[in-house]
C-alpha cells in the first residue's frame, strides 16, 4: 500500500507511524487540539508504551489487595475495615529544571493521586537521587529540592516521615526526584475513576486553569540535551494552601453520597483525567471548555486540554447534586463548575464558544495507545572482584565510609520537613522504616521505607532488583511491622537502547520474584524513562517504596542501642561479600564485581524470625544490614543510643566481615543474660547467628583492629552534609 | 475545662491539639470552631492551633489577625478568657496585638522540625504552674518564622513583668548561643500578655503528651490549665 | 490604575535573608557588594470607583491597606507610589 | 552607589501570594484591588572597584548578578535600576 502522508510541520512529539495510526483512528486529519490530545496521551509518562509488556509480568496479587496498579493509587486491606493507600511518583525533569518548584509540584501531584480515593493522605516520603557533590550543579539543586518538598509538604500539614538519598556523576545532569504518599481510608469509602452514568455531569474543581506547563507530559519523556536547560520550558508553580483547601473539600464531599467517580488532574491534566474517567467507565464525554474556570484571559482549547496546572480535580457526579457539592467547595474557597457531562457515544467531544473544536474517539485513543516490544540485550554478567587489599586500619576505614556522601546523616534534610505534625508519628526519619499510627485506631501503625541501591542495579538489574524490593521489606520488619505491599517508582534511561531496556527487563524480572517470594505484591507504580543527558543514562534506579503494618504499636522496635552491658548478635549468614559495596567504592575508589546475590527464600526466613523475636518482646534493638555492612550497622545502632559497643570479628577475612554487605541479615540486642537463649532459638529455626560482643562506654571497639570515639563517628557522620550544604568541602 | 480550637482553612495542628487537649479534659473533645465562624459559645480556654492558617504566604499569621473570629476572640481576651497560642498561633496573636513583638524567619532561613529543650521562666501562671521554674523540658518545635523579635524596652518590660514564658535552652538549663535556635532576642520561645491570660509560644506541646508519640513534657501545660480552668 | 507598595525592613532589623543573599554573592565572586536588603514589591491593580478617585485619595486608600495588612510596622516600613 | 533589583513572576505564572493578599485586601473591605503581585526588590550597596566603574559596566555587572541568584529566570523575571 502506497500511503502518502503529509505530515504537520510539528508532530508534538509523536513519531510518524504513530501519527499515520492517528490518521487512522480518526479517518481525517486531526486538528491542532486533536494532535496535542495524542501527542500526551500517546507520550512515555502517560502511556507507558515502552514498559507495559514488562509491568504487565509484575505479581499484583494477594490476598490483602484491594486494588492493585491501574487506578491512582494502590489499596491495601490492613484490617479493622481499613485501607492503605499509596503510590510513588517521580517528578525528575521539573526538578532539574527548577528544583524548588519541581520538587513541591512532585509532592502535590503525589498527595491528589491518594487522596482523589477517598484516603485522608498520613505521611509523604521520597527517594532522591543527585550527582556527585563536586559538580557545580548539586548543592544548589539538593537545596532547592529539599526547600520544595518541605515548603509543599509542610504546608499541607502531612508529615514526611522518611526517604532515601544518593549521590552519583550518572545524576549530574539528571537527579531523580521520586516522592511517595501514603493515605488511610476506610474501606467502604474508596473512589475510583470509572465514570458511570448516561448525562452524569462532569464537574471541575479546585485552582483556575493557567497557561501552566503546557506540554509537561511530553517533556518527561524527552531526553535531556545541554539546550533544553536554555529553552526553559514553563514550570509549574506549587500552592500547597490551596493543595490543604481541596483535601479537605475532598475529603468533606466524600462523606456525602454523591460522587460517581474522582480522577486529580496530574500530567496531562484535564486531557488525560477526562480520557481515562471515561474510557475505564466505557462512556463518552462532552466538554464545553468555556465554563472550565480560567486563570488567564484569551486561553485557547489547546491550552486549556493540556495546561498543567496545579490543584485540581475532576469530578463525576450523582445527578442533581450539584447544589450539594458546590456549597463544601465554596465553603473552602475553591473554584467549582459544571463543564460537560457524560454521554454513550464512546467520543470526547470538546465545545468552545458555540462551535465544536475536537472529537476525538476514547478508547483506541486511550487504550490502543502504541505498545512497543522494544528491543533489549541482558546486562552482561559483571566481572568478578579482582583482589582486594586493605590500605587504611578499620577505624579509619569506618569514619571514612561514615563521613561519605551516601552514609552520611540525613538529619539536614528531615529537620527541614515536618515530620511529625498530625500527632501519629512514632518512629521519626533516621531509623529503618518510619512508623505512623493508624489515626483514632488504639493500637494499629504503619511502617513505610522507600529503598533502591543504584549500584547493584546498573552491575546486575535481576539481582539489583530483588535486593531493592527486599531492603524495604526488611526495614519494614526490623521495626516489627508486617510487610504488605509495595509502590514502584522505575527510573531509567532511553528505552530506546537495547543495553537501558535490558537493564529495565532485568530490573522488573528481579523485583518480580522478590514480590513473589515475599508475599509482597506491587499495588502501584511510575515509570520515568528518558534519564539522559548527552547520551549518558543514569544508574538504573528503580526505586521501591514498601508499606507494613504493626498491630500493636507498643512493641514496635527501634535501632537505638538502649541500655550498656547488653550482647549484641547478628542473624544471617556473614560471608564477606565486597563486590559492589560502599567499603570498596569510598575506601578503594572502586565499583567493581558483583552485587550481593539475594537469596530470597533465606530473606525470608530471617526476616520472619526477627519479627517473631521483637514481637515476642525477646530483643531491645533491631536494625538490618545494607549499605556500608556490619560494623556500618553497629555504629548506627551506637550513635542512635549515644552508647558505644565492644565487638569481634571471628570470621576469616576481617574487612569483609566488617564490611561486606551479605543481604539478609540483622543486628540485635538483648540482655546478656538471655544471649544464649536467643542463640539457640535460633539454631532450632536453622538461622545462622553469632554473638558480636557488648554495647557499653563511648568508644567503638573491634578487637585486634582499634578503636574509635563515638565523638569522632558522629563528627564525621553528622558533618559532612550541614558542612556540605555551607559550602565547605 | 471548655476549650475551643479555631481552625483556619490552613491550620495543621488543630488536630494534635485536639488531642492533648482531649485527654487533658477527661474524653472531652473540646470545641472547633470554623474561622468563618464569629459567633461561638462561650469558653474558658480558646486555642489558635499551629498550621499556615491563610497560607501564610505575605507574613505568616497577618492575614489571619485580620479574619472576623479574630476580632472576637479580641474581644473575649480583653474581658479575660485564656488564650493559648502556639506556633502560627503566636504568629497570629502577635500580628492582631495580643502578644507583643513579631516572629521573622528563622535566623537559619530553614524550617526546622526537632526535639528541643526550653526552660520554664515561671511557674507563676495557670499555663506553666505544674511546671518548676527553671525546669527544663522536651517538646518539639516545627516553623520556619519562630525567630521572635521585639525592642528592648519591650523586652525589658516583659522581663520585670515576668512575662517571659519560656527560653531556648540545654538540659543543664543553661541559655546559650548555641541553644538558640532560631535566632529569638534573649533565646525567647513563649511569652505571656500582661495579666498572664494569653500565653504564645513557638514550641508544640502538644505534640509531646502521649509517650508513644514525642513523650510527655508537655503533658503538665495541659492538665495545668485543665485543672485550673475546671 | 497601578498602585506599588514597597515594604523594606526598618533600619536597624537584622535581615537574615540580605545577609545570605550578600554571602551568596560574595562567593560567586561579586566581591564589591557591601550590603544587601531584601525587601517586597506588592503590585496592586485598582480598579471600580477607588480607580476613579483623585490621587490623593488613591494614595490614602493605599496607605491604609499597607498599614492594615502588607507591612508589619514594628519591625518594617512601606512606601507607596502610583503608577499610570 | 546602589542597585536595585526587581524581580517579579513572569506573566502567566502562577502568583499564590498575589491571589492570597488580593483576597485577604476583599475581606478587609477593600473591594476595589482586581489583582495583586507579589514581587522582591532586592537593594544591594555597591563598594570597592565595581562602585567606581562606568554605569553601563556597573549595570552589566548587577545584571549577571540577577541572572546568576536573585532572580530565578525559569519563572521570573527582573529589572535593575541604579541609584545615586
Ligand atoms: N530524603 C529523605 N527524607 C526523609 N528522610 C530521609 C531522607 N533520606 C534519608 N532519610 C532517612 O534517613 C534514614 C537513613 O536512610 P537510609 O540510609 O537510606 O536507610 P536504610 O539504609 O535503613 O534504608 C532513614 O530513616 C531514612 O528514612
Ligand atoms: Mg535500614
Amino acid at each position: 500500500m502506497t500511503k502518502q502522508t503529509k505530515y504537520p510541520a510539528d508532530l508534538m512529539g509523536l513519531k510518524p507511524d504513530e501519527y499515520d495510526r492517528v490518521l487512522e483512528i480518526m479517518g481525517r486529519e486531526p486538528n491542532r487540539v486533536e494532535l496535542g490530545i495524542f501527542s500526551v496521551m500517546w507520550s512515555e509518562h502517560c502511556s507507558y508504551k515502552s514498559s507495559k509488556k514488562w509491568l504487565k509480568t509484575l505479581p499484583t496479587k494477594a490476598a490483602w489487595v484491594i486494588q492493585g496498579p491501574g487506578e491512582n493509587a494502590g489499596v491495601i486491606d490492613i484490617g479493622d475495615g481499613l485501607a492503605a493507600i499509596f503510590k510513588m511518583e517521580s517528578h525528575n525533569h521539573p526538578s532539574f529544571i527548577e528544583p524548588y518548584q519541581g520538587a513541591a509540584t512532585g509532592v502535590g501531584g503525589i498527595l491528589r493521586d491518594v487522596f482523589t480515593m477517598g484516603a485522608r493522605p498520613i505521611a509523604n516520603l521520597n527517594a532522591l537521587r543527585f550527582g556527585a557533590p563536586e559538580h557545580p550543579k548539586t548543592r544548589h539543586l539538593v537545596s532547592g529540592v529539599v526547600h520544595g518538598i518541605g515548603g509543599y509538604g509542610n504546608c499541607v500539614g502531612v508529615p514526611t516521615v522518611a526517604g532515601e538519598v544518593n549521590f552519583h556523576p550518572s545524576y549530574n545532569g539528571n537527579i531523580l526526584v521520586n516522592a511517595m504518599t501514603v493515605g488511610l481510608a476506610k474501606q467502604d469509602k474508596i473512589f475510583y475513576s470509572a465514570a458511570a452514568g448516561l448525562g452524569n455531569p462532569v464537574v471541575y474543581v479546585g485552582s483556575k486553569t493557567g497557561r501552566d506547563g503546557i506540554h509537561g507530559a511530553t517533556m518527561a519523556s524527552a531526553e535531556f540535551s545541554d539546550d533544553s536547560e536554555e529553552k526553559r520550558p514553563t514550570v509549574q508553580v506549587g500552592d500547597p494552601f490551596t493543595e490543604k483547601l481541596l483535601i479537605e473539600a475532598c475529603l468533606e464531599l466524600m462523606e456525602t453520597d454523591v460522587i460517581v467517580a474522582i480522577q486529580d488532574m496530574g500530567a496531562a491534566g484535564l486531557t488525560s483525567s477526562s480520557f481515562e474517567m471515561a474510557s475505564k467507565g466505557g462512556m463518552g464525554i462532552e466538554i464545553d471548555l468555556d465554563k472550565v474556570p480560567a486563570r488567564e484571559t484569551g486561553m485557547t482549547p489547546f491550552e486549556f486540554m493540556l495546561s498543567e496546572s496545579q490543584e485540581r480535580m475532576l469530578i463525576i457526579l450523582k445527578p442533581g447534586s450539584e447544589p450539594k457539592a458546590e456549597a463544601i467547595f465554596k465553603k473552602w474557597e475553591l473554584d467549582f463548575a459544571v463543564i460537560g457531562h457524560l454521554t454513550d457515544t464512546g467520543r470526547m467531544v470538546l465545545r468552545f464558544n458555540g462551535e465544536q473544536v475536537g472529537d476525538l474517539p476514547i478508547d483506541p485513543l486511550a487504550q490502543a495507545s502504541p505498545e512497543y516490544d522494544r528491543p533489549w540485550v541482558p546486562t552482561p554478567p559483571p566481572a568478578p572482584l579482582n583482589p582486594v587489599n586493605h590500605p587504611l586500619p578499620m577505624p579509619k576505614a569506618l569514619l571514612k565510609i561514615i563521613g561519605s556522601p551516601d552514609m552520611a546523616s540525613r538529619r539536614w534534610i528531615w529537620e527541614q520537613y515536618d515530620h511529625l505534625v498530625r500527632g501519629d508519628t512514632a518512629q521519626i526519619p533516621g531509623g529503618d522504616a518510619a512508623v505512623v499510627r493508624v489515626q483514632d485506631h488504639p493500637s494499629k501503625a504503619l511502617a513505610m521505607s522507600v529503598d533502591c541501591t543504584p549500584r547493584y542495579c546498573f552491575a546486575d538489574p535481576v539481582q539489583g532488583g530483588r535486593q531493592a524490593v527486599a531492603e524495604t521489606w526488611r526495614n519494614i520488619t526490623a521495626v516489627g511491622a508486617r510487610p504488605l505491599a509495595i509502590t514502584d517508582n522505575m527510573n531509567f534511561g532511553n528505552p530506546e537502547r537495547p543495553d537501558i531496556m535490558g537493564q529495565f527487563v532485568g530490573a522488573v524480572q528481579g523485583i518480580g520474584e522478590a514480590c513473589i517470594a515475599l508475599d509482597y505484591p506491587v499495588v502501584s507504580g511510575n515509570v520515568s524513562l528518558y534519564n539522559e543527558t548527552n547520551g549518558k543514562g543514569i544508574l538504573p534506579t528503580p526505586a521501591i517504596g514498601g508499606v507494613g503494618v504493626l498491630d500493636d504499636v507498643a512493641k514496635m522496635m527501634t535501632l537505638a542501642f538502649k541500655r550498656p552491658g547488653e550482647a549484641i548478635l547478628v542473624l544471617g549468614e556473614t560471608k564477606g561479600h565486597l563486590g559492589q559495596s560502599i567499603y570498596l567504592r569510598e575506601v578503594l575508589g572502586r565499583e567493581e564485581g558483583p552485587p550481593p546475590p539475594v537469596d530470597l527464600a533465606i530473606e525470608r526466613r530471617n526476616g520472619d524470625f526477627l519479627r517473631g523475636l521483637i514481637l515476642e518482646g525477646a530483643v531491645t534493638a533491631a536494625h538490618d544490614l545494607s549499605d556500608g555492612g556490619l560494623l556500618v550497622g553497629v555504629a548506627e545502632m551506637a550513635l542512635a543510643g549515644d552508647i558505644g559497643a565492644d565487638i569481634s570479628l571471628t570470621e576469616g577475612d576481617a574487612f569483609g566481615a566488617a564490611f561486606g554487605e551479605d543481604q539478609a541479615r540483622y543486628l540485635v540486642t538483648c540482655p546478656a543474660s538471655q544471649a544464649d537463649a536467643l542463640l539457640g532459638k535460633a539454631e532450632k529455626a536453622g538461622i545462622p547467628a553469632t554473638r558480636l560482643g557488648m554495647t557499653g562506654g563511648q568508644d567503638l571497639t573491634v578487637a585486634d583492629q582499634g578503636t574509635i570515639s563515638l565523638a569522632e563517628l558522629r563528627q564525621a557522620h553528622e558533618g559532612w552534609l550541614p558542612g556540605y550544604m555551607a559550602g565547605k568541602a | 475545662m471548655k476549650a475551643a480550637i479555631i481552625v483556619f482553612p490552613g491550620s495543621n495542628r488543630d488536630r494534635d491539639m485536639k488531642m492533648a487537649l482531649t485527654k487533658a479534659s477527661g474524653g472531652k473533645p473540646p470545641l472547633e470552631v470554623w474561622h468563618g465562624d464569629a459567633d461561638f459559645p462561650k469558653v474558658d480556654l480558646i486555642v489558635l492551633p499551629g498550621g499556615f492558617s491563610y497560607g501564610d504566604y505575605l507574613r505568616c499569621g497577618a492575614m489571619a489577625a485580620h479574619s472576623p473570629v479574630m476580632r472576637e476572640v479580641k474581644a473575649r481576651a480583653d474581658k479575660g478568657t485564656r488564650v493559648l497560642a502556639v506556633c502560627n498561633g503566636f504568629q497570629i496573636a502577635c500580628e492582631a496585638g495580643l502578644l507583643p513583638g513579631v516572629l521573622m524567619s528563622n535566623a537559619g532561613l530553614q524550617f526546622i522540625c526537632r526535639e528541643i529543650t526550653m526552660r520554664v521562666e515561671t511557674s507563676d501562671s495557670i499555663f506553666t504552674g505544674k511546671y518548676r521554674k527553671g525546669q527544663c523540658i522536651r517538646v518539639p518545635v516545627a516553623h520556619h518564622d519562630g525567630n521572635y523579635n521585639a525592642d528592648a524596652d519591650t523586652v525589658k518590660m516583659l522581663e520585670d513583668e515576668d512575662r517571659v514564658a519560656f527560653r531556648y535552652a540545654n538540659l543543664f538549663g543553661d541559655v546559650t548561643p548555641e541553644t538558640n535556635l532560631n535566632g529569638s532576642v534573649g533565646n525567647i520561645a513563649g511569652v505571656f500578655n500582661k495579666g498572664k491570660t494569653v500565653l504564645g509560644l513557638m514550641p508544640h506541646p502538644e505534640n509531646a503528651t502521649d509517650p508513644v508519640c514525642g513523650g510527655t513534657d508537655g503533658v503538665g501545660l495541659f492538665a495545668g490549665l485543665a485543672e485550673a480552668l475546671q | 490604575m497601578k498602585a506599588r507598595v514597597h515594604v523594606s525592613l526598618k533600619n536597624g532589623v537584622l535581615d537574615p535573608q540580605g545577609r545570605a543573599i550578600g554571602q551568596a554573592l560574595h562567593s560567586l565572586g561579586f566581591a564589591d557588594v557591601a550590603e544587601v536588603r531584601q525587601g517586597k514589591l506588592i503590585e496592586l491593580e485598582l480598579s471600580g470607583a477607588l480607580a476613579k478617585k483623585p490621587k490623593p485619595e488613591i494614595e490614602a486608600a493605599v496607605k491604609e491597606m499597607a498599614q492594615k495588612l502588607l507591612a508589619n510596622t514594628v519591625i518594617e516600613n512601606f512606601s507607596v507610589e502610583l503608577v499610570g
